[in-house]
């Protein structure tokens, strides 16, 4: 049951709160979103980035405080005490990306993720059609579900071309140490690795440089990287965030999974446009992609969605 | 524009305040080249505040100084050195982990020159060894070195860099009596070469052999200058401590039952290592132990003290023998101790008067029980020692590094007698004393001894032991001779004995 | 086992050695500069984070690259200036001053990172320094390109390696710097400043740190992210006690370091890798770090003044 | 130029040089927000009122100040033996480890009267194991505690994210590296209810007075100055100095690990790897800003506390870059150390 939240007409005030700077990937399609919405007038935006778990549950209740209408952010490290703040503030809508179902006794709560598995697994038929060793090589920062089970996706995508493909894992245990990042993945490729997927910052200098290539995750860096990113599964939270704004102006916000606004159903998952790659994907890598987006969209085929950590292999 | 006439060294009216102490008050004096001029005061009186003055380690309030006509800039050390002062600290100012070359040739060239000239400095120290007699291995780590060879090393830095006035701030208050003979030499060929000397001891016969005019410091002022023609020990002393200083007065005493024993004992892990000794420490009886510094004194102070256990022969307080030793043990046994270094071993210089009075007794009933510290108690204690030994400075609440070294050894002294021991350990009682607080100390054992404790006496000062010991043992390379009476062995016999004659099987 | 030998044996292996080294290189021989005049900097890691910073945005802001790394240079030896000014001049806690320039500076370039660059969803990228192989010396089989197919910026380190230890054995300067770590009363009383000879060391000691962040963001890498320094510096102040203040071992430990960390980056990939958790890969230089120091500590020979002040005037 | 010490400081020179600092410090938070484009005149008042402003910015700087007590207690009571200990982060983490395996394991067996000394206990003991390590380094083969006890905090920090990946993952928390939450009665209660402070604030405060106890008027506390301050003397008094030091170490490593345990339980319900932002490096800002003292201590984490949380809450008001809490902390800091020093030093000629 929602709580009764005030309708109201003009931009309403939303604040973001990140643990990380709003460089990192994943936060920075909710910050770009929040910005974008910001430009057209939707709402009046404001952040904290850098906040460390112990100081965020202080800083949401200092956002609510202050009067915000929306808070954003992530709680991954702070499930429980983000929800008791939540339950504090009942007049303030709270949109959390977290691994938890919303709890439906908290009406003004809802949760959401970026389930863009299906563009993953997509990229990953992209990587499988380009790879001609088959040893493809992924670099993550933590073998989180958010990590793992686009891994998996990508992986899953990557057989559908090469049943036979082998695929090169390790976690750096750090969400930004770009030089490391970079190490490792030149490790990969003095190891056969002739694809890497990009999950963290690094990975495709690291291609750029030997001159292979590589597959973007959540955002889309083609331009930085013309010759070498393939292609990229990208997140969009402007799906998940326009339906929120539109509920918190609306008076209906209530606690529900925004992670669906995350599928490719939604628009919350694309591949990306090939760009400099255009034309040179093989045909066959083309088609089943086209028929397996279509299926997914149309639901006929659901990625399976598999959190466990990764391994080589 | 230098002449003869010239004095090396003016220095005028100069006083410096530490806080509330006055330090230095308004101090005049001249030196001659060529001359030799004794500095003498009780402990505190200021004479190392006025040579750290002269050298620019502190800036004086006011006054001036000239060296050689030239006013001296103050508070500039390079200044000093570039007029020609070259000061022996009373603390060595040398780095232990660099080698002798090292230490000397620290700031005597360019900083900015690419390489050393090492080899063209090791002549140069040969040149200085042979022209003034001081012989220092350049390469040695200064850390390795003997006390004696440190002084040659701090004195040669000084020659390294053409001083031409010499400052030693109590030069021999750690140097073995042929050390200290040796240093003389060193300085009468100094002097022939045209150096002015600046020499500040405690001890008046050194005084009255090497200086030509003696100047004395009390309580900050100068309140005396003499030449040493026509003056004597006991009139220099009298000029220090404002009164006649009477020397102490042996009385006799009763000798009681043998409190500690050993016998046949040596010990491991010390260099040199005790072999084969036997002693007895005996009430109301003070033992003297004489020799050259480093034949094994500390490691006879460290097995009586607790530190050290025998690793052969016996060892028994009161007829019973030793199980458990440790410094816990040996202060439980009644055994007090007056280390031989009182800045490292014997106090904790940030510790108040009041912490440092009880650093051995702190487990005693009296101050604490059951882990809880009696501070009422311990302030009590402390101001009582104060008060019975006269120590002078701000109070038991201050922090013991702002005592002078005298008054140091007071707080020390009076922390053990007041506790009644049975046995004392006293390692180079009244190292760095001025002669006031010597005389105290020594009366001070006297007086224990008269009361039954049995007093260990180390000390290199063949005059102190021969003038305080009841029977006295020679200390060589780890051995001891046997127990000599008072009196049944003159100075020459016992030096025989310490240069390692006359025992048994001698190695 | 037979999976070590096949990474010890790849050139690519030695390559990303001294590659990791690098950045270590420089951050320890400044850290070692600074503690054998007596002065622990704990400042390091946000020095590095400065200089990471600093040289970045200023190839960025159009400045040439070697420019760049004076602009990293001085932003070091400006927070060194403060180091040495509170801790040297009036003598306060190394710990806490150390500490507090690491938040300072990290903070601040975190700080005008944002001001300079406020809306940007990945951070701007430079031209890095590219590789250049030196001729013949790269030829060398296995390890000419590991040494000598770098950056410039690694043989910078080499030569900052060479230049700090004949310094520290043979000049007159470094003699002074020893001595002020070894005994500052030794030092006033030969005439020289103590103050100046402690500042100027974590000056340029810190200066060095800030090449070692520079190298980051202009060598290894070629943006500037945050936190990209990510314990870096931390791990120098460890290869200085492991080099025992030597910077011949020092610049040995990091090669030692980096190493294991080479190494642990290809075992995740063989099959220990995926039976190991990668964690404990992770931990292997530490842990080796510390059992270095157990075998060789006995040796090692600490500065005597290391973490003392030194106030002139102040009776000891 | 040289620092002489003043014997009796006035009134002014005590509260002047501090409040000098904080001036100073406002000012250069005033300058950096101008810079952004904020308002320069407002940051005064922001930083107070995000400080202290309301009972719930009070409260939170409570909140926020509770684990540094404990670092902080831990880094002063060994600076004061001299034992360098700069591995407060890793005991933290180990004390949160050792909460959370008994809290789970016994939680649901045992009343929480029981429970929490039970947590408490045993993460003392593993902070007190985790720093006699390098403690016995040091006496036995002479190894820079400076050092282990640094490189530690990495080796930590990587087995507590080797447990959270493994054994210690919750099974309910969708793969993330996260402990499984306490149950109810192992939690710590809020010492009033709505609000974020709970026990450990108090047991902080308490520490902190037994510590001082301990350090006054305990013989034990006598003998940890004394080996700190010179260890031959205390040598040569008697005093069991290897004792001593193994003593200090558990004692330290316990108080950090008491920090962990208070904020794993008091705060967080469940372990995760950013258990801590770092309260471990800061205790050692926060002891030595204290001069040590572990009354001191208090107040100077309540300072450091109260400057970052109004720093930071000021930022988000005056719509400046977040990171600018960290600047004035920092600040702060070395101005508020220079500050200390001449309430007790004056400056004169040589
Ligand atoms: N740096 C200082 N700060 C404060 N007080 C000092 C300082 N140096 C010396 N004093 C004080 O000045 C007085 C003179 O000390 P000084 O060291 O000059 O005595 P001294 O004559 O050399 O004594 P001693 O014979 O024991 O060496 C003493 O009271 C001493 O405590
Ligand atoms: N209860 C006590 N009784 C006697 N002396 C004490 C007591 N407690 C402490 N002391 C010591 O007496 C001196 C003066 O005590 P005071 O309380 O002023 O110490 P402080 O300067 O605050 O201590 P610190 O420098 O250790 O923080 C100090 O050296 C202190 O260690
Ligand atoms: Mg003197
Ligand atoms: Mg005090």
């Amino acid at each position: 049951f929602g709580l009764p939240l005030r309708a109201q007409s003009g931009p309403i005030r939303v604040a973001g709160i990140y643990t990380v700077p709003v460089e990192q990937q994943w936060v920075s399609r909710i910050h770009l979103a929040a910005l974008a919405a910001q430009e057209a007038g939707e709402i009046e935006y404001s952040y904290s980035e850098n906040v460390s778990n112990t100081d965020y549950p202080r800083v949401m209740r200092e956002y609510a405080e202050g009067g915000a209408d929306l808070i954003l952010g992530e709680i991954f490290g702070v499930e429980q005490e983000a929800r008791e703040v939540a339950a504090d503030y009942p007049d303030t809508a709270f949109l959390m990306g977290s691994s938890f179902l919303p709890d439906g006794s908290l009406g003004n709560f809802g949760v959401f993720d970026n389930y863009i598995q299906d563009a993953s697994y997509l990229s990953g038929i992209v990587a499988g059609a380009m790879t001609e060793s088959g040893n493809i090589g992924m670099v993550g920062g933590f073998p989180i579900p958010e990590v793992n089970r686009l891994m998996h996706a990508f992986m899953a995508g990557v057989r559908e071309m090469r049943p036979d493909a082998t695929f090169q894992v390790s976690f750096i245990g750090s969400w930004f140490d770009p030089p490391r990042a970079k190490e490792t993945a030149i490790a990969m490729i003095d190891n056969g690795a002739d694809i890497l997927y990009a999950e963290r910052f690094g990975v495709s200098d690291a291609a750029a440089e030997r001159g292979i290539l590589a597959i973007g995750n959540v955002i889309d860096t083609q331009a930085d990287y013309p010759d070498t990113v393939v292609a990229s599964a990208l997140w969009h939270f402007e799906p998940t965030l326009a339906a929120a704004i539109e509920k918190v102006k609306a008076g209906s916000f209530t606690s529900e999974n925004y992670g669906i606004y995350s599928m490719m159903q939604y628009g919350g998952a694309t591949l990306a446009p090939f760009g400099s790659f255009e034309g040179r994907i093989p045909q066959a890598a083309l088609d089943l992609i086209a028929e397996r987006e279509a299926a997914i969209r149309d639901g006929s085929f659901v990625v399976e969605v598999n959190d466990s950590e990764p391994t080589a292999g | 524009m230098e002449d003869n006439t010239t004095p090396a060294l003016r220095v005028e009216g100069i006083s410096k305040r530490f806080g509330a102490n006055l330090a230095n008050d308004a101090i005049s004096f001249e030196i001659a080249q060529g001359e030799v001029v004794a500095l003498l005061g009780e402990n505190g009186a200021g004479k190392t505040t006025l040579m750290n003055i002269l050298f620019g380690h502190y800036t004086a309030e006011e006054g001036r100084i000239e060296v050689f006509g030239v006013p001296l800039p103050p508070g500039r050390p390079a200044a000093a050195l570039a007029a020609g002062l070259g000061m022996v600290h009373q603390h060595f100012t040398l780095a232990d982990n660099l080698s002798v070359l090292d230490n000397l040739m620290l700031g005597t060239e360019s900083l900015w020159r690419p390489v050393s000239a090492r080899r063209q400095a090791a002549a140069r120290l040969r040149k200085l060894a042979q022209d003034f007699g001081l012989s220092a291995d350049p390469d040695a780590k200064v850390g390795t070195l003997s006390v004696g060879e440190r002084q040659r090393v701090e004195i040669l830095k000084a020659l390294y860099r053409d001083a031409r006035i010499l400052i030693l701030d109590e030069p021999t208050a750690v140097l073995t009596p042929q050390e200290a003979e040796a240093l003389f030499a060193t300085l009468r060929r100094a002097v022939a070469l045209g150096l002015s000397v600046i020499f500040i001891s405690h001890k008046l016969h050194e005084v009255m052999a090497v200086a030509d005019r003696v100047l004395v410091l009390r309580h900050g002022r100068l309140v005396g200058e003499t030449p040493i023609a026509g003056t004597d020990p006991a009139r220099l002393a009298a000029m220090m401590v404002g009164a006649e200083v009477v020397p102490p007065l042996v009385a006799a005493s009763t000798e009681g039952q043998v409190l500690m024993r050993l016998s046949g004992v040596a010990t491991q892990g010390q260099r040199p290592d005790l072999r084969d000794v036997d002693l007895d420490l005996v009430a109301g009886r003070i033992t003297g132990i004489a020799g050259v510094s480093g034949n094994g004194q500390a490691a006879l102070a460290a097995l009586i003290g607790g530190l050290a256990r025998p690793v052969a022969g016996e060892v028994s307080l009161q007829d019973q023998p030793l199980t458990d030793w440790s410094p816990r043990a040996a202060i439980k046994a009644g055994i007090a101790r007056i280390p031989a270094d009182r800045h490292r071993e014997g106090t904790v210089a940030d510790f108040s008067l009041t912490e440092n009075a009880v650093l051995e007794l702190y487990r005693s009933p009296g101050f604490s029980r059951r882990g809880w510290m009696n501070w009422p108690a311990a302030r009590r204690f402390a101001r009582q020692v104060i008060a019975r030994y006269d120590i002078r400075g701000p109070g038991e609440g201050a922090a013991v590094r702002l005592l002078s070294g005298g008054n140091m050894q007071k707080l020390i002294l009076g922390r053990l007698l007041e506790r009644d021991p049975c046995i004392i350990l006293a390692d180079q009682p009244v190292r760095g004393l001025d002669i006031g607080a010597v005389t105290f100390v020594q009366n001070r054992l006297l007086d224990a001894r008269g009361r039954g404790a049995a007093v260990l006496l180390i000390s290199e000062d063949l005059e102190e032991v021969m003038a305080l010991s009841d029977v006295i043992h020679v200390i060589c390379d780890g051995r001891l001779s046997p127990a000599f009476p008072r009196g049944s062995k003159t100075v020459a016999e016992l030096g025989l004995w310490m240069a390692g004659q006359g025992f048994s099987h001698a190695a | 086992m037979s999976d070590v030998i096949a990474i010890l044996i790849s050139a690519s292996f030695w390559v990303a050695l001294v590659r990791i080294a690098s950045p270590l290189i420089f951050a320890t021989l400044g850290e070692l500069i600074c503690e054998r005049a007596g002065v622990l900097n704990l400042g390091i890691e946000g020095i590095m984070v400065a200089g990471a910073f600093a040289g970045w945005i200023a190839v960025y802001a159009g400045l040439g690259l070697w420019a760049g790394v004076g602009v990293a240079l001085l932003t070091g030896m400006a927070f060194g200036a403060l180091h040495g000014v509170l801790t040297v001049l009036f003598g306060l806690s190394q710990h806490v001053v150390g500490l507090g320039i690491t938040l300072l500076a990290t903070a601040s370039s975190y700080y005008t990172y944002r001001l300079v660059l406020p809306n940007v969803s990945s951070p701007p990228r430079i031209t890095a320094f590219p590789v250049v192989p030196i001729p013949i010396l790269s030829d060398i089989p296995l390890l000419g390109p590991a040494l000598f197919a770098q950056t410039p910026l690694t043989y910078l380190a080499y030569a900052l390696a060479i230049a700090t230890a004949l310094i520290l054995a043979r000049s007159p300067l470094g003699l002074a710097v020893r001595a002020a770590g070894e005994n500052p009363a030794a030092v006033e009383a030969q005439g020289l400043s103590v103050a100046a000879i402690r500042i100027g060391a974590v000056m340029v000691g810190s200066g060095l740190m800030a090449l070692g962040g520079a190298f980051l963001t202009m060598s290894a890498f070629n943006s500037f992210f945050f936190e990209m320094v990510n314990g870096r510096g931390w791990i120098c102040i460890a290869l200085v006690v492991f080099g025992a203040w030597k910077p011949g071992k020092a610049v040995a430990g990091a090669f030692l370091f980096a190493g294991f960390d080479a190494l642990q980056i290809r075992l995740q990939q063989t099959g220990l890798g995926t039976m190991v958790p990668y964690q404990l890969f992770l931990m292997l230089p530490y842990v080796l770090s510390i059992l270095a120091l157990v075998v060789m500590s006995r040796r090692a020979e600490v500065p005597a003044a290391l973490m003392q002040p030194y106030r002139k005037g102040e009776r000891r | 130029m040289r620092l002489e010490p003043v014997a009796n400081p006035g009134i002014m020179r005590r509260i002047l040089p501090p409040m000098l600092a904080l001036v100073a410090t406002v000012l250069l938070g005033a300058a950096l927000a101008r810079l952004a484009g904020a308002d320069p005149l407002a940051v005064f008042g922001l930083i107070v009122k995000g400080a202290a402003g309301s009972r719930f910015a009070l409260l939170e700087t409570l909140n926020r100040a509770t684990p540094l007590i404990f670092t902080g207690l831990a880094v002063a009571v060994a600076f004061r033996a001299r034992l360098w200990n700069i591995g407060a982060e890793a005991q933290f983490f180990a004390g949160g480890l050792l909460a959370v395996l008994i809290g789970l394991n016994l939680g649901p067996l045992l009343p929480s009267a029981v429970l929490w000394p039970a947590m408490a206990l045993g993460a003392m003991a593993a902070g007190a194991v985790l720093l006699l390590g390098p403690a016995l380094l040091k006496l036995r083969f002479g190894v820079d505690e400076v050092v282990t006890t640094l490189l530690l905090n990495f080796v930590m920090l990587l087995f507590v994210s080797m447990l959270l990946e493994g054994p210690l993952r919750d099974p309910m928390g969708m793969g993330w590296p996260r402990s499984p939450a306490l149950p109810p009665e192992a939690r710590l209660p809020r010492i009033l209810p709505g609000l974020r402070l709970h026990w450990g604030f108090a047991l902080a405060v308490a520490a902190a007075i037994l510590i001082w106890i301990i350090d006054r008027k305990t013989t034990l506390g006598y003998e940890m100055r004394a080996v700190g301050l010179n260890e031959t003397a205390a040598r040569h008094a008697g005093m069991p100095v290897r004792r001593v030091v193994l003593l200090t170490a558990v004692l330290s490593g316990g108080l950090a690990a008491l920090g962990g345990f208070s904020e794993v339980a008091g705060v967080r319900g469940s372990l995760t790897l950013d258990l801590s932002p770092g309260f471990g490096y800061t205790g050692i800002i926060v002891a030595m800003l204290a001069l040590l003292n572990p009354l001191g201590v208090i107040f100077s984490a309540l300072f450091v506390a109260a400057i970052f949380v109004g720093a930071d809450s000021m930022s988000r008001a005056a719509q400046v870059p977040t990171y600018i809490a960290d600047i004035l902390l920092a600040f702060a800091l070395l101005a508020m150390v220079l500050a200390l020093l001449t309430t007790r030093y004056r400056l004169r000629r040589a």
